[in-house]
């Protein structure tokens, strides 16, 4: 294996994550953020006291839905789309080892989507902090530390999404079930088990770096739940992504493509 | 001896008119949508969940026990318009199966099929429509239907004739509500791609985004149209406003249990107008799709 | 009555021209529509079936003008089209059904004639299994039931055989090569195989580039086959030195065939026989030069597009 | 054969209960190889285990003496053209070769000359820069082929590259199968249409139904038809005095007349019964207009070898 081969694999990875329809879905998705705020500053002109949160903002749509399905859109084509559409085999046909194909696929995608992230994070600070209330004064330190969040909790969701498609055969139905129900579902149920999701340990890792720890308004909805510490929650999520990694890459080693023909 | 030519024979016959062709794609789409393990999964899991409360119910009547639930529109109304499991369930299914109504049929080229038989692009549409929505019916109106007859098994109040009958109306159209809208946005979104897990997402994208932003900005602004903006608030203050407004006659058990009220201040055809606007755009944004797919091959 | 007129047909798709200005008027029969890739057959078609509308000019089937008849013209016609296509989850009885349904057939003509149709084209018992699950050939044979079910006046049929092993590329041409005669329906085949047209096609379309090429019955466009084809077990040279001896132009084809032709006129194949006797070779195959539309399609597309 | 460049040895591969291989042993030699079978014969799945795409769920293959799957440096020296069309549309072709290219270890200015030496030798440069979703059927084909060359393969897995191109396609792409070999590559190409492989090569491999049939030249292969009953169809003005004529001799079993001029001569010794067919007729001294075996073709082998 060159070096060259391992460095255009990553450009290649890279450049995948700037085409197709998918980046259209997720520059719809990451724009959510920034149009509520919008929204809400436009309302605050009209009436004065009306409050732009933004850790509001941030809590319910950047950590939660745009980041779950942000994860969900690229997660899918990296590995799942590639097999169902027959363009998969030329890439593990490369010259790079296929558990470096694995890792390309989650190390590279990430930090670009956690850039996309955090630049719409970033927007919706900037839009937010147009309105004179209910924007931290922490200044731009916050938009680093969301983006630090989110940038982890999407390694964890793309490294699952990569394991789901080297290992399993219904790729796609095994992980986006398994993240519906897991990471939506889950969470909005007043169980224990919501401590053991990748959503909830985001937030709470969000919640310790952006609120000293205290749930305050967030999370009291749920009666009797225990917020994991901060070293908890990192410890599952990196636990999770480590995990994942490593199950992908071996998956990867092992996967057996068949054509269109041999597959029923 | 006769024998009978059982060769390949010329056919002839009357054609049937539009209508019924339509009826047939519905048939064979439904039991088509059926055929899904997953689907049959949450239609059994929701069943069984209905029966379960039934039994309880049944169970609590025996002791002489008048449960709040059970009295007045509540029990049908109340699974109508809970979002966990009803709103979840129907979310879930138009994910599934209206999602890949149209996807798959561009992807394994059904259409060409479809478009090669003496049916029109709206007839396509509507016989789609009419499937995805009488699937999601089974999940809606047709588990409704059994509390219905349950409330009448139980409830110790006394209820006109007329007015059963006007209950027996008003979950069907909320159950139509509900229905009909989701399923015509699921088209249009299926019509977005041949991948048949596109659709899904952006439709639970559509349904739990619309539940979060309404609920920040309920919080935030606490102005009443921010409830608007929540898909399943809509349909639910518009099915509230079917059920006919009486007094509960009777003390019951737990009867500090909260009916669901319209807390939307709004009259009901602004949600109609909304949702019947939805659905509009999405019917003729899928016209436009096919427009562009019936061409190909 | 025509089965099918077109008056000035043209398609663009933005710059590229699909279609340009194609005047055709076809009788009936079973008829090959033949030309290379991008000739324009499928768009053709698909303006017949009223799928997308022409950019210019007019075209009807059976008198019917397909833009303003198309539910009537496609009552009357059953298409077949070239990829694969079904519904997954259905068998192949509710698909055919569903099929003859929507051309309008009542509940129990179109359940028989389901039936009827796949007995036809020989699906067994697979019939009532999901079609995902089928193979190529019987795919293909499922897209032709349906396009047979309500026993159409016009048959299209894109690229039938693509793709089909010869067993169910020899069982697809058989079937049709029955419908399209004695069964009352005209058949338009749009393929670029040509030996498929010769074993089913009276007569044959030639397009390119959007246009029309050539167009009349296969015979005459075939004939002028002055020669014979011959396929020897044995020391080829020494047969060949031997034909010539005869006063044969002889040409080896890579595939084994050998091309005889004689220098003057046709005397039979006595030439032949004897110089296989003398080079001592076993005559596998005689037969008159026969596969030569291959050979004139190229030369008429060569000609045709070197004239523009 | 010890310079065989692909080995297998009792090679089996299921999908759940599907059996796709069932016990393949074989040695492939150097040059251009046929694999031919009907669909769903194992062909693929051959193909993909051999190119490291699929594990064989038993047994052992060897590409070039070593095992395919993840090898690095098997994966370099072969090029996998598969049947299916799997790209990224968005891409331009030129783009698809050189990111291949690229992946492959190649330097940005290698890439680039050897994308743009790949693209020129399958005649694809007018379209190098138009998005891959705009490609015609053949561009795709030729797409395809590009990218299993450009790396200087020395073993091409090309998975029937011909299937669905027109004649004149083609033609072009068996030249181009040809003068891989020339260069000293070698090929396994697949197909369901026995005279695609018979224009490329001699050397076949035939499966059936997930088995090895046979292997060896298209010759050796033929002479096995000649131990088995042939019927020879013969057509003849003088039909029944050749019948007569034909009757006498010893090679002959049996002679029907099914319509006028035309005979059914059935022989167990085809060999001989050709060599003295032309004999006898020039003795009787009547005209022979056709001669003709259904038995006496590749089909035939094929349908020998598969149908016992």
């Amino acid at each position: 294996m060159s070096s060259s081969a391992a460095l255009a694999l990553i450009e290649f990875t890279a450049r995948r994550v700037f085409s197709g329809k998918r980046l259209w879905a997720a520059i719809v998705l990451l724009a959510i953020p920034p149009l509520v705020a919008a929204l809400l500053v436009a309302l605050a002109r009209q009436r004065a006291g009306t409050p732009v949160h933004f850790d509001g903002i941030t809590f319910n749509l950047s950590l939660y839905l745009t980041l779950v399905l942000t994860a969900m859109i690229y997660g899918v084509a990296l590995t799942s789309s590639e097999i169902e559409d027959g363009t998969a085999g030329y890439v593990l046909l490369g010259a790079c080892p296929r558990w470096m194909v694995a890792l390309a696929h989650v190390l590279v995608t990430s930090p670009l989507l956690a850039a996309l992230t955090t630049a719409s994070i970033a927007a919706t600070y900037g839009i937010a902090s147009i309105s004179p209330v209910g924007v931290p004064e922490r200044g731009p330190s916050v938009i680093a530390t969301d983006a630090f969040v989110a940038s982890v909790a999407l390694t964890v969701y793309l490294a699952f999404f990569v394991f789901c498609g080297y290992a399993f055969k219904h790729n796609m139905a095994v992980s986006i079930g398994t993240v519906l129900v897991w990471e939506f579902i889950m969470p909005a149920l007043p169980t224990k088990f919501m401590n053991y999701t990748v959503v909830m340990n985001t937030r709470i890792l969000w919640l310790h770096l952006t609120q000293q720890g205290e749930r305050g308004r967030w999370f009291r909805g749920v009666v009797g739940f225990d917020v994991p510490t901060y070293a908890e929650a990192s410890m599952f999520l990196s636990v999770a992504a480590a995990l994942f990694l490593t199950l992908g890459m071996v998956a990867a080693m092992n996967r057996s493509l068949a054509g269109r023909e041999g597959g029923t | 001896m006769a024998i009978v030519d059982q060769s390949y024979q010329p056919w002839s016959g009357d054609l049937q008119p539009r209508r019924r062709r339509i009826g047939a794609m519905v048939r064979v789409g439904i039991r088509q949508a059926y055929a899904g393990l997953m689907a049959k999964i949450l239609l059994l899991s929701t069943y069984l969940m209905v029966f379960g409360t039934i039994g309880i119910l049944f169970i609590a009547s025996t002791f002489q026990q008048s449960v709040a639930i059970v009295s007045g529109n509540n029990i049908y109304r109340f699974y109508l318009g809970s979002i966990f499991p009803t709103g979840i369930l129907i979310m879930t299914l138009a994910a599934l199966v209206g999602g890949r109504s149209i996807a798959n049929d561009l992807r394994f080229n059904a259409v060409s099929m479809y478009f090669s038989k003496a049916i029109t692009r709206t007839d396509y549409l509507v016989g789609k429509w009419a499937t995805v929505s009488a699937f999601l019916l089974s999940g809606t109106l047709v588990p409704a239907l059994l509390l219905w007859i349950c409330q009448w098994a139980i409830s110790r109040e006394e209820i006109s004739a007329g007015s059963r009958a006007m209950d027996l109306l008003a979950l069907t159209g909320h159950s139509l509500v509900i229905v009909l809208p989701i399923a015509m946005y699921a088209l249009a979104l299926s019509s977005l791609s041949r991948n048949a897990f596109v659709p899904g997402i952006l439709w639970v994208m559509t349904f739990f985004g619309s539940i979060i932003v309404s609920g920040i900005l309920t919080e935030r602004v606490e102005e009443d149209w921010c409830k608007l903006v929540s898909w399943h608030n809509l349909a639910t203050r518009l099915g509230e406003a079917l059920y006919e407004k009486r007094v509960v006659k009777v003390q019951a058990l737990g009867s500090n249990l909260m009916p669901i009220e319209g807390t939307m201040p709004y009259p009901w055809y602004v949600p109609a107008a909304i949702l019947g606007g939805i659905t509009l755009v999405s019917a003729l944004f899928v016209l436009w799709r096919m427009r562009k797919f019936e061409g190909q091959e | 009555m025509n089965v099918l007129e077109t008056n000035s047909l043209s398609k663009r798709y933005g710059r590229l021209a699909a279609l340009q200005d194609l005047t055709l008027t076809v009788p009936g029969g079973a008829v090959g529509l033949l030309g290379p890739n991008g000739a324009g057959k499928s768009t053709l078609i698909k303006i017949l079936l009223g799928l997308i509308p022409a950019t210019a000019g007019s075209a009807a089937v059976f008198g019917l003008d397909v833009r303003r008849f198309r539910l009537h013209v496609r009552q009357q016609v059953g298409y077949m089209p070239e990829n694969e296509s079904f519904i997954p989850g259905l068998d192949a009885v509710r698909y055919v059904y569903l099929a003859g349904r929507l051309i309008g057939m009542p509940h129990i003509d179109a359940m028989q004639r389901t039936h009827i149709v796949l007995n036809y084209v020989g699906l067994g018992e697979e019939r009532y299994r999901p079609m995902q699950d089928y193979s190529t050939g019987m795919k293909q044979k499922v897209k032709f039931a349906q396009a047979i079910v309500h026993h159409p006046k016009l048959l299209l049929l894109d690229e039938p055989t693509s793709g089909l092993d010869p067993r169910a590329r020899e069982e697809m041409l058989g079937l049709i090569r029955d419908v399209a005669h004695g069964k009352g329906i005209h058949v338009i085949i749009s393929t670029h195989i040509l030996p498929d047209v010769e074993a089913t096609c009276d007569d044959v379309v030639i397009m390119d580039r959007g246009a029309l090429v050539q167009q009349g019955p296969i015979k005459g466009l075939s004939a002028g086959g002055d020669g014979y084809d011959v396929r020897i077990k044995g020391d080829r040279d020494a047969f060949l030195r031997a034909l010539l001896a005869h006063a044969c132009e002889a040409e080896a084809h890579e595939d084994g065939r050998i091309r005889v032709r004689f220098a003057h006129g046709t005397p039979g194949t006595d030439p032949i026989l004897r110089a296989s006797v003398e080079a001592k070779v076993q005559l596998r195959h005689l037969e008159r030069c026969r596969a030569s539309l291959e050979e004139l399609f190229g030369s008429v597309l060569s000609r045709s597009r070197n004239g523009s | 054969m010890s310079d065989a460049v692909i080995r297998a040895d009792r090679l089996n591969k299921w999908y759940g209960s599907v059996i796709a291989l069932n016990d393949v042993s074989l040695e492939i030699p150097p040059g251009i190889t046929g694999l031919l079978g009907p669909n769903g014969a194992g062909k693929t799945t051959f193909m993909r285990i051999a190119i490291g795409l699929l594990r064989p769920s038993s047994g052992a293959v060897e590409v070039a003496g070593e095992d395919p799957w993840n090898n690095l440096a098997h994966n370099l020296r072969t090029g996998y053209c598969p049947e299916h069309d799997g790209f990224y549309e968005w891409m331009t072709g030129r783009a698809f070769v050189r990111w291949l290219l690229r992946l492959r270890g190649r330097s940005r200015a290698e890439a680039r000359d050897g994308a743009h030496r790949a693209l020129e030798r399958v005649r694809l440069l007018d379209a190098a820069d138009r998005a891959v979703g705009t490609y015609s059927r053949g561009m795709r084909q030729r797409l395809k082929i590009a990218q299993a060359l450009a790396h200087d393969a020395k073993l091409l897995f090309l998975d029937e590259p011909l299937t669905g191109t027109d004649p004149l396609v083609r033609a072009e792409l068996i030249d181009l199968i040809r003068s891989f070999e020339r260069e000293g590559r070698s090929v396994l190409v697949s197909s369901h249409v026995l005279h695609e492989i018979e224009a490329l090569t001699r050397s076949i491999v035939l499966f059936h139904r997930g088995r090895l049939v046979a292997t060896g030249d298209i010759h050796e292969i033929r002479s096995l038809i000649d131990r088995h009953p042939h019927s020879v169809s013969v057509r003849s003005s003088r039909a029944r005095e050749l019948a007569a004529a034909l009757v006498r001799d010893e090679t002959v079993a049996e002679v029907s007349i099914p319509a006028e001029r035309s005979l059914l001569v059935r022989t167990r010794r085809p060999d001989e019964f050709y060599g003295r067919l032309p004999q006898i007729a020039l003795e009787l001294g009547c005209e022979v207009e056709e001669v003709s075996s259904p038995d006496d073709n590749l089909e035939a082998v094929f349908r020998y070898l598969t149908e016992r």
